[in-house]
């Protein structure tokens, strides 16, 4: 072995997913040694959420995990729904359940055009994921008027009902995604290149990743079957009947393979939900006003793993602490021990397949 | 399993340890922090140690462990006190990989040092900071907290 | 060996078919600056007022969450009316969540459609008076609606 | 003297167009497969959007970099551009419209777009910067690789034709274009093949990998210099398509148009493939890209020659 090349990876770098800074070290093209840096995108949300009042800081949950802004509502409302014992109607509790899984399959979608994109399958996938993002997008935007930050969901409702038409928008869009997952297929998920570029790369064993506490489809790849939405079904999960993809030996691929078959089951969950929600009025006002006390833990499955927030109130209008367990956070540690001994292009690759997003790792 | 059993069982093996048990979670003393852990992982099967945290209770600091059993379904809250003079823990990151980058951001959050920690540097903020951000006692220049709001009526409050 | 390297052909050709039967599709995008898209009914556009319509009740200014909004007022001679002074919006701090519209009893303040905002200088966009009526008339397709 | 002077100018003004053509067909390629629209400002359907690129790198700062190695970081544009002038002077446009149409056509055109890697390398060397150095030296790697399967297909062909002017071989596909010969389609295969990876397109674009080494070689030019490399790039895709065209295509031979359309109708053919292709494929990774060439390409090749070689003389 010679001299090592240090290579500094990011902040600026096409494929570092934001704002990611990984001191490599490498032997020719092998790294030997990884040291991600956080911090860059640090907003201190967390101390932000202590000068909050509980309403106040719903549109700060937006920015954590900004592909999946209606997972984070829906994690920080259920916390504060927790701790303080509020009811929250059935209709509300269907919608939310709707536009978190709707949500969640456009996240995937993102994950999946950018881990190709990160492949070197130059914007076309990528292109095709956004395409179909935006038919939601638009649906969410004529639901709640934002396009990336919703701000949807309130403590004990959402903010407003859902429009007239959306119930058929979202059953064309069904129907339409389910023919677009062929193409997926056949454009990447068993072109050979791909199939060549991405299994046995990074592979995850079952033990590493409970140790390093990895959650949501990085779990799943390897093999573990673990979901929040089963095992602890929040909401109205345990109302629906859907399945948990799972990879088999926790390589990229699978990784990519079990993002892919989640989003079919989102689908699942929402076409059963949107035959039965229920009538009532969904909507809690913003003027509500919320103080209490105690602790607690609430734990959801957001697209990237398990999001989990630790509400400590000592009875004032604003939390004392607001702890987010992010997801990202914990999968990222769990990446200089998988990229050590691969080519920097598999390294590229592995970080793609985790799919990383930069605002709730530094939050 | 609930808290009582894994509270009895903790018994069984430390006697002589002043265990407490809040609604909140099993708090015990920080000097055998990591006997317990250690149990809890090997005897206990807890093999996720799911989050690190802290809270600034003003005159110390409370110290969060999640931890979650697979087998059991079960997570536990196991809670450790800090007092501002004596900052010190033993680290968990031996026992569970993902502590390693918690106890992290718990140190440059709050400022609980853990001993034997392997890489205890900050990890969001810069390095040359010295202020430990989440303390409740936390002062700069160019931080202002918003004026905190009440129970929104009447104006200027 | 040759098995292998048929099937990865095929794959290939698969990919090319794809991106083939896209190629002859329409476009699903806009020719921007000359085809502009509707903003939906709740699109959460620039922070507007009509000052006519406010009762000074103060709700929006406690509810934002990043104090964008600064609001004063003076009672009358007649110590019954009030009027608004100074009604200055930060566009830098807003983070757009429509809380103060949502709040608003009146409805008096909202988010009006307007999504191209670009200002010439820094401090223009810091303190936007909501009690001009031409406050978004400079920015181009900005009405104030 | 004065011809050749001449000649050289119309090569010269063709390389120009013919590039800024194929940017403009790439970026147009690129949006319909990607359901989009493309440039449509600048021009009808943005034609004129080329144009105002080259206005726009030719008016940018020439940034030099700190450290740079002077000599080799200025030199490597030439070394990258001048090779592709030079190997349009034996292209055969149609039967009248070649520069020079000399005797070793098709080894003069094969070693002067080999000097293209030297220019590479000087670039990944001389611009100090780590992720160029790493795309100078897969560059240097896969370009050297991928010229043996190249040369053995090219070969068939010059065994086929008993010739090695261009001409000579347009001459030779008179009765039917070499590609429709099976032994012939697969080395049309393995030098199309070979040929995307001495351009560095896609799947084979690792020398510029935009995820993995930012941009590669070029990372660190701008303005005319990064225009230069650009110009190469397109301009090399023009050329490989034209060999093939000459090689395997029957040249500018074709029914009722006249030969110079048909050549650039097919080459151009070939240039929109390899674009389709750039947009559809992942990239492979060097190792797999470099056992594909030793390992699958090579022995085909090989093989190829031999057994169509053995024919040929029975």
């Amino acid at each position: 072995m010679g001299e090592l090349l240090t290579v500094n990876m990011g902040p600026q770098h096409p494929s570092t997913h934001g704002v990611l800074y990984l001191e490599l070290k490498m032997d020719g093209e092998i790294v030997v040694d990884c040291k991600p840096h956080l911090g860059y995108l640090h907003r201190s949300i967390e101390k932000i959420a202590e000068n909050r009042t509980y309403t106040q800081f719903i549109p700060f949950t937006d920015r954590l995990d900004y592909l999946a802004s209606m997972n984070n509502n829906l994690g920080y409302c259920l916390a504060v729904e927790k701790l303080l014992n509020i009811a929250v109607p059935d209709r509300a509790q269907y919608l939310r359940v709707i536009i978190a899984e709707l949500n969640r399959a456009v996240s995937h979608l993102v994950a999946i055009g950018t881990f190709a994109q990160d492949l070197g399958a130059y914007a076309t996938p990528l292109f095709y994921a956004f395409r179909d993002r935006e038919k939601i997008v638009d649906l969410f935007d004529s639901i709640c008027g934002g396009r990336l930050t919703y701000n949807y969901m309130r403590i004990g409702g959402v903010s407003a009902d859902i429009p007239a038409r959306t119930e058929q928008i979202i059953k064309d869009f069904i129907a339409y995604e389910r023919k677009q997952l062929i193409e997926y297929n056949e454009l990447l998920t068993y072109n050979v290149i791909f199939l060549a570029r991405s299994k046995n790369i990074g592979i995850l064993s079952k033990e590493v990743a409970r140790s390093y506490s990895v959650t949501g489809p990085m779990l799943r790849a390897s093999g573990i079957k673990w979901d929040i939405r089963k095992e602890e079904p929040y909401s109205m999960y345990d109302k629906f009947d859907f399945d948990v993809p799972v990879g088999a030996n926790g390589d990229s691929w699978d990784r990519f393979k079990v993002r892919l078959d989640e989003i079919s089951q989102s689908l699942r969950i929402v076409e059963q939900a949107i035959g039965g929600i229920p009538e009532g009025n969904p909507v809690s006002k913003v003027n509500r006003v919320f103080r209490g006390t105690g602790e607690a833990y609430v734990r959801t499955e957001n697209p990237r793993g398990e999001l989990g927030f630790y509400l400590v109130a000592e009875g004032g209008f604003n939390p004392t602490r607001c702890k987010i367990r992010s997801p990202s956070f914990s999968n990222l540690g769990a990446l200089s021990e998988l990229v050590k001994g691969l080519n920097i292009s598999d390294a590229v690759c592995v970080l793609g397949s985790m799919d990383i997003v930069m605002g709730e790792i530094d939050r | 399993m609930k808290n009582n059993d894994i509270l009895q069982k903790i018994k069984n093996k430390f006697p002589d340890l002043s265990l407490e048990e809040t609604p909140h979670g099993l708090v015990i003393p920080k000097t055998a922090l990591l006997d317990v852990a250690g149990f809890l992982k090997i005897e206990m099967d807890f093999e996720n140690c799911h989050c690190v945290t802290a809270v600034d209770r003003r005159d110390k600091l409370e110290l969060i462990y999640l931890l979650y059993s697979t087998s059991h379904h079960f997570m536990l809250t196991l809670k450790t006190f800090v007092t501002l003079d004596d900052l010190t823990v033993e680290t968990l990151s031996g026992l569970w990989r993902s502590a390693d980058w918690l106890e992290r951001e718990v140190y440059d959050l709050f400022g609980i040092k853990f001993q034997n920690h392997p890489d205890l540097r900050r990890i969001m903020n810069p390095d040359d900071w010295t202020d430990f951000p989440l303390r409740k006692n936390f002062t700069r220049a160019d931080f202002i907290p918003r004026p905190q709001s009440t129970g929104l009526k009447g104006p200027n409050s | 060996m040759m098995i292998r390297l048929f099937t990865g052909f095929y794959s290939i050709l698969k990919g090319f078919k794809v991106t083939f039967k896209n190629m002859l599709k329409k476009p699903v995008t806009l020719n921007y600056p000359i085809v502009k898209k509707p903003m939906t009914d709740r699109f959460r556009g620039m922070v507007d007022l009509v000052p006519e319509k406010c009762v000074i009740c103060y709700q929006c200014i406690k509810i934002c969450p990043t104090a964008a909004l600064e609001l004063e007022h003076k009672v009358l001679e007649d110590n019954k009316t009030k009027t608004i002074t100074k009604f200055v919006f930060n566009g830098e701090l807003c983070c757009f969540c429509g809380f103060c519209g949502e709040i608003c009893p009146t409805d008096a303040i909202f988010l009006n459609k307007m999504y191209e905002v670009s200002y010439f200088a820094h401090k223009d966009l810091l303190t936007i008076d909501l009690m001009r009526k031409d406050k978004y008339k400079h920015v181009d397709g900005g009405e104030s609606s | 003297m004065s011809v050749i002077f001449l000649k050289g100018l119309a090569v010269l003004g063709f390389i120009a167009v013919s590039a800024m053509f194929s940017i403009w067909l790439e970026r147009k390629i690129s949006a319909w497969i990607q359901n989009r629209m493309g440039p449509m400002m600048t021009g009808f359907h943005g034609t004129l959007q080329p144009v105002a690129d080259t206005i726009k790198l030719l008016l940018k700062e020439d940034i030099v970099p700190k450290g740079v190695d002077f000599l080799s970081w200025w030199l490597a544009p030439f070394f990258v551009t001048v090779p592709v002038v030079m190997a349009f002077l034996v292209i055969p446009f149609s039967s009248k419209w070649i520069a020079l149409d000399l005797n070793v056509g098709v080894l003069y055109v094969c070693s002067v777009t080999s000097i293209c890697v030297l220019g590479i390398f000087m670039a990944g060397w001389g611009s100090n910067n780590k992720y160029s150095l790493l795309g100078g030296m897969r560059s240097a790697a896969q370009i050297i690789s991928y010229e043996v399967p190249l040369l053995l297909s090219v070969l068939l062909v010059v065994m086929q034709s008993g010739t090695m002017s261009m001409q000579g071989i347009v001459a030779a596909q008179e009765h039917g274009w070499f590609i429709l010969k099976p032994h012939l389609t697969l080395a049309f295969l393995i030098y199309f093949i070979s040929a995307t990876a001495e351009v560095n397109r896609v799947p084979f674009d690792i020398p510029e990998a935009e995820s993995e080494l930012v941009a590669g070689y070029h990372t660190e030019y701008s303005g005319m210099k990064f225009a230069m490399f650009f110009v190469a790039e397109y301009t090399n895709m023009f050329i490989i398509s034209a060999i093939a065209t000459t090689l395997f295509l029957g040249g500018w031979q074709g029914p009722f148009l006249p030969g110079l359309v048909w050549f650039l109708l097919k080459s151009y053919g070939l240039v929109a493939f390899l674009m389709w292709m750039r947009w559809t494929l992942p990239r492979v990774r060097m190792d797999q890209m470099m056992s594909f060439a030793w390992k699958v390409l090579t022995p085909m090749a090989l093989l190829n020659l031999l057994i169509s070689g053995w024919f040929m003389v029975k």
